[in-house]
């Protein structure tokens, strides 16, 4: 008996992981810094300064951030280095730095400057570059509905399945199919419904997703509640149903299978 | 008299089990505990398992990498324990103390040499140059050859008589008879291949590819919280294996054996 | 018989298991480059001065292709990068040119070398000795090289390292009256201090923990396995400097001047107008040296020793300088591949003009450059000693601190020193 | 072709017992290869560089490099120093988790639930152990403190001669468990008839002990005897960052020695080092079984 109810925690952890992994990769995504990056331009030809928006610094104006491109897991992607740099002197609007300043260490290649950033940087944050698209909020919140809506099915089945997975143990291998399909199924939703979500990065909180008192203060201050207030109530409704729709399911299946087994 | 003998053997015990989970228990503290000033935080689980895949991703390159290791070295070392124990071939002797011998030499030795044979076979710069030299250590066989040796050779002649050939005699006779020991061997290998640090360094070229042991022996101090978590996760598989075998382990040749 | 032909099959499929796991050796050594091709190893602080060499390299030879590798800056990569590039030396394919950079006794600013000791290094047969061309090489007859220099780089008489920069510290007055602190020795100095009015020469005096490790020069032959570091001479001098500073201490109020400090230490490259008079700083044997900052060696497993060497010379004769000004362009090698002081006159020369200082000035510096004696490479006994009093001296000012304690430290310090050295040098 | 002429007589004038001859040959074969290929070429090269100089193209120069590695004086120092290592730290895990095991064996079945508790010293991260034993005997450490309340002034212990008992009970503490779960897994295999029929005798726990356990137990000590030297060489990371790269006298190991000279690209005195190493080993281990075969011989059992 003991080894049944061992193999099912270790499914289980087994299913935690996976689905944390798959959730992390959305997460990292999610969460990268949307950028605006500029190169050093050059006033006249031969000069031997270059114009960079007073944005790019820091407060006390001592170095800039720039977006360097290196090989990550999946991929290339940009993460923000620091650079020592003190502008000569600020017209209006723009900093006047010596040319080379602006270009990475070989001289050759311009460095993208980072001139304007949804949250203050630090060193080794992910970026991404910023391209204006029009935000949807309602769509955004019909995703978010159906996401939290499979949720509760999807722990029903897998709950499920891990017991299937413990009869894989006994040697059926019908079961032990059936139950990688289900999860399969359920990675699979979890990373298309999250890769179809495409919250700006201002909406998100700073480095924490899951800081909820943040959330909380940003529905106020926007008054997000009067503006889409009718969509927001149509899917808590709608995922209410789904959730009531599976406990139910649940429990009339197990009391058919006890049926069918007490004949 | 008896309930005294009792107790303090219970008392003996439960210092054992301090000492012993000790390392759990600091664990755990040193993922949570972030120093006097900033107090408990969970964050370094939060990094670990949400903030980005990278951990978890060499998580599972480890994991997939140990299981290998152990899984063929169990049972390359049956085969080959078998063979010493029960069966007799040119030389057997010599093999078996150059094979022992073999296990001490350290790892700033053996580096190189490998370093060498590895990029004449081109396995260089990918998991095969781990997986394959751990495949083929002798610890496995040396041990085994000698668990194997204590078992009576009745019970082959007898499974010989239904004429069952060298691997079923294996299948059905010698891994039932010493299940604790193939169990403990699997454990054992799967931890030391899970502390592999050197190797992947030098064969490797991306640090991307490294696994997590190779972070885990970092010594920068502020990921020290992050560090821990990783430890724990560790743990799980082990605590697995352990929990799965748990009848093996504990109740001994009679059950396994006729049950 | 059928169990013979079973046997058979089983020894066929494992063969053809093994065959499998060891075999997929794709022979791509058999393309052998029609391109001679010559790897290099630097600093990335060199990258400029090496990039330029390896174009000009590239230009005079259009079939020789020079490959560059620098060791990142970032400390765990390094490390991870310099454990590799350890491995494959000692397995033969390692690099065939090396530039490096020597340890550097602050911690702040240093890095892990690749050669954690030059010295043992030599012994260790990873590098080719070099006679065999520099007797042909013109450049050691009419340059302008300083020949005490080389021999740091020599073990058993063979040449195997060649330093290319160095670094010294003087001691700059704006008055000339320190003429006769040139052959004190630097507890002779600690005297002069306290009684002279000479206010730079008190500045540097207090800032001797900045650069303790300096207080024995060069305290160890390897080659002859000798220990000359004195520890009684150390620990005499470790106390009766706290002493001075102490004293100093309490009475430094504020600086007298702008540009004044508590406590100094200077390079020749500081200078400017005000100064009148340099003299190099000696150490308790009243020897005067400098130690080698940057230094180039060839790989023994290098093919082709000779273009290797060249290319190792760009970076001290003037040949991409004089090929470069008939084309009219201007370039970055002169004679140092660092911003370091050079290890030749011409190069001091040349660099101090173009920043525009005064001829006299100029003369000053290669007065100074001559006095010194000799050049040795920093080890990392060197690094704990100048971090440890450092760290020692700080406490220097609150008041209960005494003579005993400063006995404690000092008998410590010059016992770990003497003990690591003997390991160094015995290992 | 002698080794065949001499294989061929002895088929001939072998009695066809039910085990035919040779045929394990068949089942270590993987083994045996694999071991080859991965363990005895890498040896064989080893030894080459340890009897030649120069990298690139190497040239022969005997024993030059043993002759040079024997004067050595840091060379002796550490070996002296190791042998002191393992002469305090392998007889006392050993006895300590035979002991261990033995109580463990026949105990209640919860209690065996920590028996999975053994191993986690050995996955413990390598910087928290090293935070855990700085915390511990560190200079501002909870021993010193306790010292102070007493009233002696406690020293930082890791740079006095004490860190070599630091390193000790950090052997004993990181591999006591490695060896109990080895020595439970061979107890497992003892039928347990063998102790009721012992108790019908009447021989009490301890007697039990000496003429049951430790018999069947010997061929496993001699193998956790040579694991436990190839656990000693894998403490060298912690000692490492304890000490640094040249510590106090007192714990200067092989393992220092032989990190500081692949630092120095000096593969010459490693693989010299290695080699006489094995030898001494193969030396030990000569003596032992030949002990081992005597006793066997004095009377027959198991």
């Amino acid at each position: 008996m003991a080894k049944k109810r061992v193999w099912t925690a270790g499914c289980a952890v087994l299913i935690l992981l996976l689905t944390c992994t798959v959730l992390s990769m959305r997460v990292e995504k999610m969460m990268r810094i949307e950028v605006e990056t500029v190169t050093a331009v050059k006033e006249e030809q031969d000069s031997e300064l270059a114009k960079i928006p007073i944005s790019c610094y820091n407060e006390d104006k001592s170095s800039f951030f720039y977006a360097h491109e290196r090989k990550g897991l999946f991929g290339a992607e940009l993460v923000a280095v620091k650079k020592e740099s003190y502008p000569i002197d600020e017209e209006e609007e723009m900093a006047l730095i010596v040319y080379t300043e602006g270009f990475d260490s070989t001289g050759m290649k311009p460095l993208k400057i980072v001139s304007q950033s949804s949250w203050p940087l630090e060193e080794g944050d992910l970026l991404v570059l910023k391209e204006d698209r029009e935000v949807d909020v309602v769509k955004q919140i019909q995703i978010l509905a159906c996401f939290t809506a499979i949720l509760l099915p999807g722990i029903l089945l897998l709950v499920r399945c891990v017991k299937r997975f413990s009869d894989l143990r006994d040697g059926n291998w019908k079961a032990g199919i059936e139950s990688f399909i289900i999860i399969g199924i359920w990675l699979g939703s979890i990373f298309s419904l999250t890769g179809k979500l495409d919250i700006p990065r201002e909406y998100l909180p700073p480095e924490y997703i899951l800081d909820i008192g943040f959330y909380i203060n940003e529905i106020q201050e926007f008054k997000l509640l009067e503006y889409y207030g009718r969509e927001l109530l149509i899917c808590i409704v709608c995922v209410g149903f789904i959730w009531f729709g599976s406990i139910l399911a649940v429990f009339f299946c197990c009391t058919y299978r006890k049926s069918r087994k007490s004949k | 008299m008896v309930r005294i003998k009792r107790q303090k053997r219970v008392i003996f015990f439960l210092i054992l089990a301090a000492v012993l989970f000790f390392p759990v228990i600091y664990m755990l503290i040193c993922s949570v505990w972030k120093g006097v000033d900033a107090g408990l935080s969970f964050m370094s689980y939060y990094d670990v398992f949400l903030e980005s895949p990278g951990y978890l991703v060499k998580f599972w390159r480890s994991l997939g990498m140990c299981l290998l290791i152990s899984a063929g070295q169990t049972v390359l070392a049956c085969m080959a324990g078998t063979a010493f124990a029960k069966y007799s071939f040119i030389g057997k002797k010599i093999w078996l103390v150059v094979m022992a011998l073999f296990m001490v030499l350290p790892i700033q030795v053996t580096l190189l040499p490998n370093y060498i044979l590895l990029e004449k076979l081109g396995f260089l710069n990918s998991w095969k140059a781990l997986i394959i030299p751990g495949i083929f250590s002798p610890f496995g066989t040396v041990w085994l050859t000698f668990i194997f040796r204590s078992l009576p050779n009745e019970w082959l002649d007898a499974a010989r008589l239904d004429r069952a050939n060298q691997l079923q005699i294996i299948r059905y006779i010698i891994v039932p008879a010493s299940k604790p020991a193939i169990v403990t061997l699997f454990v054992l290998v799967f931890v030391e291949s899970w502390n592999m640090v050197e190797q992947p360094v030098i064969f490797l070229e991306e640090q991307l590819d490294y696994p997590l042991s190779v972070f885990l022996a970092g010594v920068a101090q502020n990921s020290i919280g992050i560090q821990s978590v990783c430890g724990l996760l560790c743990l799980l598989p082990v605590t697995f294996f352990f929990l799965y075998y748990h009848t093996e382990l504990t109740d001994g040749l009679r059950d396994t054996l006729w049950s | 018989m059928k169990s013979e032909c079973k046997n058979m099959t089983a020894i066929i499929c494992i063969f053809c298991l093994l065959v499998g796991i060891t075999g997929c050796k794709s022979s791509d050594k058999a393309d052998r480059e029609s391109k001679k091709t010559l790897t290099v190893i630097a600093e990335t602080m060199f990258r400029r001065t090496v990039e330029e060499a390896a174009d000009y390299m590239m230009e005079k030879d259009p079939d020789m292709e020079v490959k560059i590798q620098f060791l990142p800056d970032n400390q765990e990569k390094r490390e991870t990068e310099i454990q590799k590039l350890r491995t494959q030396i000692m397995a033969g394919d390692g690099p065939d040119v090396y530039l490096l950079d020597n340890l550097r006794e602050d911690t702040t600013v240093s890095q892990t070398p690749l050669f954690e000791n030059p010295y043992k290094t030599m012994q260790s047969g990873a590098l080719a000795s070099l006679e065999r061309y520099m007797e042909e090489d013109t450049y050691w007859e009419n340059g302008t090289y300083k020949k005490e220099f080389l021999t740091a780089g020599q073990y058993e008489g063979k040449q195997y390292m060649i330093p290319l920069s160095c670094s010294y510290e003087v001691l700059m007055s704006e008055t000339a009256d320190i003429e006769n602190l040139s052959d004190k020795t630097l507890g002779e100095w600690l005297e002069e201090a306290k009684q002279s009015d000479n206010e730079r020469l008190k500045e540097v005096m207090r800032g001797r923990d900045m650069t303790a490790g300096r207080w024995i020069y060069n305290a160890a032959d390897y080659e002859k396995q000798e220990v000359f570091f004195d520890k009684q001479k150390w620990k005499t001098f470790y106390i009766s400097y706290h002493m001075y500073r102490k004293s100093e201490w309490e009475q430094y109020i504020e600086p007298k001047k702008e540009g004044d400090v508590f406590g100094r230490s200077d390079r020749v490259d500081f200078i400017d107008d005000s100064i009148k008079a340099v003299a190099l700083i000696p150490d308790l044997e009243g020897r005067r040296q400098a130690w080698v900052q940057a230094f180039g060696a060839v790989g023994m497993s290098c093919e082709d020793k000779e273009s290797a060497y060249q290319f190792l010379m760009l970076f001290l004769n003037n040949e991409i300088e004089t090929e470069r000004s008939k084309q009219g362009k201007d370039t970055f090698v002169k004679g140092c591949i660092d911003m370091e002081i050079p290890v030749q006159e011409s190069a001091i020369e040349s660099r101090w003009k173009e920043i525009g200082i005064s001829d006299e000035k100029v003369q000053i510096i290669l007065e100074s450059f001559r006095e010194v004696e000799g050049a040795y490479f920093t080890t990392s006994v060197e690094q704990f000693l100048t971090n440890s009093v450092e760290e020692a001296s700080w406490r220097c000012d609150d008041p209960n601190i005494d003579l005993t304690q400063w006995e404690a430290e000092a008998s410590e310090f010059a016992e770990k020193a003497w003990n690591d050295y003997n390991m160094l040098v015995s290992e | 072709m002698i080794i065949i002429c001499w294989y061929q007589s002895r088929r001939l004038e072998g009695v066809r017992t039910m085990r035919k001859k040779n045929n394990g040959l068949l089942l270590a074969l993987p083994q045996l290869a694999g071991f080859l290929v991965f363990y005895f070429v890498p040896f064989l090269i080893t030894v080459w560089y340890s009897v030649s100089f120069g990298i690139g193209e190497r040239e022969f120069v005997g024993l030059d490099n043993y002759k040079e590695l024997f004067q050595n004086e840091m060379f002796l120092l550490a070996v002296k120093n190791t042998i002191k290592y393992m002469s305090v730290t392998v007889p006392i895990t050993l006895a300590a988790a035979m002991l261990l095991a033995a109580a463990l064996q026949n105990t209640v079945k919860a209690v065996r639930f920590f028996q999975m508790s053994f191993l986690y010293p050995m996955i413990l991260p390598i910087a928290s152990v090293v935070l855990g034993v700085q915390f511990l005997w560190g200079a501002g450490g909870a021993w010193n403190r306790l010292l102070r309340a007493v009233g002696v002034e406690g020293t930082d212990w890791l740079q006095t001669p004490a860190a070599f008992w630091v390193l000790c009970a950090l052997y004993f503490w990181r591999f006591a468990g490695y060896y109990i779960l080895i020595y439970l897994a061979r107890l497992q295999m003892i039928p347990k008839e063998y102790y009721e029929y012992a108790a019908l005798f009447g021989a009490n726990e301890k007697a039990r002990f000496r003429y049951i356990t430790l018999p069947t137990l010997v061929p496993t000590i001699l193998f956790t005897l040579i694991l436990s030297v190839m656990n000693a060489f894998k403490c060298y990371r912690e000692a490492f960052l304890l000490g640094g790269s040249h510590p106090d006298n007192s714990i200067y190991l092989l393992q220092h020695f032989m990190n500081n000279n692949f630092q120095n690209l000096n593969y010459q005195k490693i693989s010299s080092a290695a080699v006489s190493i094995v030898a001494a080993l193969l030396f030990v281990t000569g003596v032992i079984c030949g002990l081992y075969l005597l006793m066997k011989k004095g009377e027959k059992y198991g």
